[in-house]
């Protein structure tokens, strides 16, 4: 193979490749698009897809549940030095 | 004759094992201090120490080691099946690695034959890579990770990860032109290879590399990801250069709440288009959409965790050290190793580049303007190259954040980069007919 | 000759292909809208659709395709080999197709030498379901999460997994009948392989189709599938015809608690008696027992852990990608497709009706009176049937909870299924000699 | 092969796959049955199967409480060890 | 000449199938019971069960069930590629063991053509094992477990693990000495596999015997599991004739902190030095070190997790039912079997004194004593040595405890016996040159 | 080969063996001693070893154990609405 050939080739694959690229993502937009417009026109979800987070545990957290926490935290702690058998 | 066969320089070999001892050091320095794409340089590097460990022989198969042994009968073997004198050890490895699969196969039965095994690493490679399977359950697990929300509220953005994939194809030419001008001795297939540095994506470049240049895969893995983690000091400089201080300074409109539907749907629409269109595309990026479908349907949840989790961390591993046997000294020692390194950075700049330019371009025609920092986020490198979108934006205008708008072109630079991948594969298959 | 191999009908075969994407949308749209067996149907789904991507190839071996490029090598080879013209490549196919191992092997590596490289797809059918490996491993798993303690409680209970077990059998000889009449061309293997989808287990399904009807495996799996998520639809109607009111309302008493060591020794039981009556099912229960058994020794949590968590999840995943490679239209879209669909559904009314009949025969004897419904269970399609169980006696009697009574059959259903895999296994062998 | 080979063989198949499948389960039911008496007559478990629940740490942490809190400590410290995705 | 086949004695055989199904059933109550290892017992027991099963070959290659099944094809292919009469199936089997892999390969190739496929244990043990890939990831996960604090705090403590070596070449030499006594006829490379049990260490006997003897590795891991379930009772009567009361007494001074760098460093240090020294330990000692610079590198989690987890538990499933293939009658009932059942706990016994004097000599020249307690945890079998080592200190001075400091001999005793295995594969090879 | 060479090969064994451990792991104690040293001498860690654990919150909850317990409480729904494998 000549020299001149394989610039023939890096060329090739250079219009090939950004035109297969560009060619597929731009249909993609155009795909999604589409897509995106159907959905929300014919299949619209009942519930929004907005994540409705449950109101935090009103604003304290008392004691009792405080202080299960530090005891599970410890447990865990415990828990974990336990070394694994082989 | 005999002397022929020592001619290969014991010492000098040890030497060049040395050296990649030393780089595969700077590898486990840069991962755990520098926190260069640790997952994957952590086990790279440690392989490519495995690998070099003199006299062990991890990285090569059975059949390599009886040839370095000079092992008679499989000598004889060889100069049998090439009809070649085959004189010198170099001699004979070049023939093999030349000859068919099935001459290989038969060699490598009269190896195992005199006792010679494949080392442990050398198996890894076949079994994760030349299989081209664990690039595919990395693509998997990442798409098991994707949230394509921000790309399906703002879909244009996917022609800023078209356009940075120009990084590829101007690098696949830079490799070509080194070619020509005698400065190095690329094949078009080890120059497509390189290009796909430019992917900025790990799973597709070690993919594109196995199934193209082999050799190179060494190489070209511990380049891409290397430069993934460079990406905050490579690309700042080249978007500053190409942008003005009002372009930067460009508000994006928040982007639209996205259906969950519409999540379901896009791997799948993705797929077959992938498949009508680019079908040597598929097989990465048919994982990579069911990996997200895994995901989004909500349907398989501990399906998508273990691909998210086990499963991804189990192939990198054995991912990582199958790279790392590709750092063996005499696959790596090579001047063309420098090329793909030099070459790799110019793949990341001109990506950068052309993500920034297109983005300008489209404020040329569109209403609604994009900032066209978001456009270097094309190049993938997820999720580094959108925080260092984000973190430039920042510096222009504090209140105005782009990492959401960013993740767009981000995303769409991996679906980019495979499609260029597919192409490349298809192209330089058709080349060698 | 050239124009020969032109007559295959490539525009046929895209719109064949055309079909089966849709079909796979379909199985995608069942799993994740309508909730059937998603774990398995979305990447079956999804898998069938990756198969079916035209000029990919990802379902072929590197010789089909390179027999579909009509690579003269390989077809020259053929002939040799054969010592038949093979004109046609549907000629070709079909001689390899009833060729021996070596035959098949000795092709495959000159297509290898000409550069055709198994898909992807074909590929994890290879490693998952040729092997046999991907079942067993599954049914470790299911072993693993499987509780014994109500079919302990009341052992008589396995004679319903029995009985439902007719279902496989009547479905063999619905099959051959079609045979016979014209109507259908199985062979007595392929009508074996029907008739376990009366078996209402997905892993057992696929281990006797990877056995006896390769080819007919994803119908079967589809069927399979499909008809155990149908089951709240298949089997109320059938066990409200066969049953009295009076029979529904049957109250059965409280379950007595069984000990820890009942549990232990349980597995290690069936895997010797199954080992001397039955060794063909050995593999497929000893992989259950011993995830039963590493459940409830409680001495190895985290095996047991794993097994029903990492393990069951990538091997699920690739049994169904594995399973959606079988869905390629050459062999999806035959009329032997229809033929097991509706026999599949045959299978399961007749298994739901062995069981009831089996209770009912059971209360003529015994005692203690088991409630007809809980027989039904005996199809497995655990724990679906054993829920349909319970809801249909609620509406008899709103008080009257059979959830744990029918979970004995349930999974007495599994063990009867793979018994009787096993049987089906040994005999089609033994009629081959 | 004749077409009523066929049959023949469907029936064959038949008969022997219900006879095992009856007979397996049979043997089955009698094995168990036996090994159920011979453990409670024999090997009864020193403790009954009943899970027998330390009592709860004073403030009482119900198992459920602490194994939520377990893995919202695992899931935190997985997050924490995940890279951003690759 | 008919007659000859079937003199191999069915009855005989089903009679020791009988008897090893009755040991698995013993390793299930020791490992469930007893709580003897039971990560592995229980799928050693289960798999040996499971290969004893009459007639289901779950343990055998389908070249190996041709034979057993006289099939024609296969033993005059046989005849024909060893130029033999071959006239009974012991000449057969025992000639192919012996031939080269390619006439196992052509030879399977026939069997498979005739239709016999390999048992899904052969096949487990042939990824697993042949492959030596389940010990590597087994160390994996193990390095990714272990604390080399206790060590690096004071490194001498790994001359107590070098010490406790000795147990393996006195084994060695035991049993080279029982062949020259006519005992018994253990090969140089049966001797060193049976050796290895002294290392008290599971997945490096595992590798030694899969390398050196396959024919005994169920035997060798047997022993080398249930040995050391039993060093609680083999190693407090050895430690205390071996020492004083007041040596017994010794309080070490408290160990000081270890850098979070050193223990980064450590694992890279060990194989490099590995690699220079013993490159045939590499394998490994490089994927145990691997696994630890997982763990403490703290910048792969993710990997290390998964290491400890999903991934040491699947690769422990498969190991144990593969080594349970092994307790195949034909394997396993053999008079060798008792010789590698007493000259193992002799290596355990051994290897215990050996550390114990050890440590007496490092007193005799050190300002720090050491409690030579310690020196018995030299023999690995982490973390049970290492408890003893403790509990008998304890009742020599209820207030001195030696767990942290037995810990750095026990690991070391791990790198030890690894680099025993390096040392024996290599020259067991160069012996058979 | 006669008995006497089995002999002589296990001889060499020991020999060969348990020099190259000895050797090895003497090695190791100075490469392991010397790193250690070096190590302490030139690179030392800006913060000791020691866990520093943070004082246990005392009575407020941050917002970050706050959020863990709320994912919990979530992921804890979703497992229970999970329905078992296959
Ligand atoms: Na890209
Ligand atoms: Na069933
Ligand atoms: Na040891």
């Amino acid at each position: 193979m000549s020299s001149n050939d394989i610039l023939q080739q890096g060329a090739d694959l250079l219009m090939l490749g950004m035109g297969s690229v560009f060619v597929f993502l731009s249909v993609l937009v155009v795909a999604t698009t589409a897509m995106s417009w159907f959905i929300n026109r014919w299949l619209p979800e009942a519930e929004p897809e907005v994540v409705t987070r449950k109101p935090a545990p009103s604003t304290e957290i008392n004691s009792k549940t405080l202080s299960i926490i530090e005891q599970a935290i410890a447990q865990h702690r415990v828990a974990k030095g336990r070394a694994a058998a082989e | 004759m005999e002397n022929l066969w020592l001619a290969s320089g014991l010492a000098q070999i040890q030497m060049n094992q040395a050296i990649m001892i030393l780089v595969g050091l700077v590898l486990l320095f840069l991962a755990i201090r520098k926190k260069f794409e640790p997952l994957l340089l952590v086990p790279i590097g440690f392989g490519g120490i495995m690998a070099n460990i003199p006299g062990a022989g991890l990285a090569s198969s059975g059949l390599e080691l009886a040839i370095y042994a000079q092992d008679p009968m499989v000598i004889a073997k060889a100069r049998e099946l090439f009809e070649m004198p085959l004189a010198h050890i170099d001699a004979v490895l070049h023939a093999i690695e030349n000859s068919a699969y099935s001459a290989q196969a038969q060699l490598a039965a009269v190896a195992k034959d005199a006792g010679y095994n494949n080392g442990a690493l050398y198996n890894f490679y076949s079994v994760a890579i030349a299989s081209g399977v664990a690039p595919l359950v990395i693509f998997l697990g990442v798409g098991a990770m994707t949230d394509f929300g921000p790309l399906l509220a703002n879909p244009k953005t996917l022609l800023l990860g078209a356009a940075a994939q120009f990084g590829i194809f101007a690098t696949v030419l830079g490799a070509v032109g080194m070619t020509y001008f005698g400065i190095m001795d690329f094949s078009i297939a080890e120059a497509a290879a390189i290009g796909i540095i430019g992917g900025a994506d790990g799973p597709t470049a070690i993919y594109v590399a196995s199934m193209l240049a082999p050799d190179l895969l060494g190489a070209i893995a511990v380049a891409a990801y290397s430069y993934m983690a460079l990406v905050p000091l490579i690309q700042p400089p080249i978007m500053r250069a190409l942008t003005t201080e009002a372009e930067r300074q460009i508000v994006m409109t928040q982007l639209r709440t996205v259906s969950k539907r519409e999540k379901i749907a896009f791997p799948v629409i993705v797929l077959i288009l992938v498949g009508f269109f680019i079908p040597d595309a598929a097989p990465l990026l048919g994982m990579f959409c069911l990996g997200n479908l895994m995901k989004e349907c909500g349907v398989v949840d501990r399906l998508s965790d273990t691909a998210q989790n086990a499963l991804i961390n189990i192939t990198t591993i054995f991912l990582g050290l199958s790279v790392g046997s590709k750092l063996a000294a005499d696959k790596f020692l090579d001047p063309k190793t420098l090329g793909i390194l030099a070459l790799g950075i110019v793949a990341f700049a001109i990506g950068t580049a052309a993500g920034v330019l297109m983005a300008k371009l489209m404020n040329v025609f569109a209403k609604q303007k994009v900032n066209p920092l978001i456009g270097a986020a094309g190049v993938s490198a997820v999720p580094m190259a959108a925080r260092v979108a984000n973190k430039v934006g920042l510096e222009s205008n504090p209140h105005n954040f782009l990492l959401m708008h960013a993740m767009g072109p981000n995303v769409a630079g991996v679906i980019g980069s495979a499609v260029a991948a597919g192409v490349m594969i298809a192209v330089v298959k058709a080349f060698g007919l």
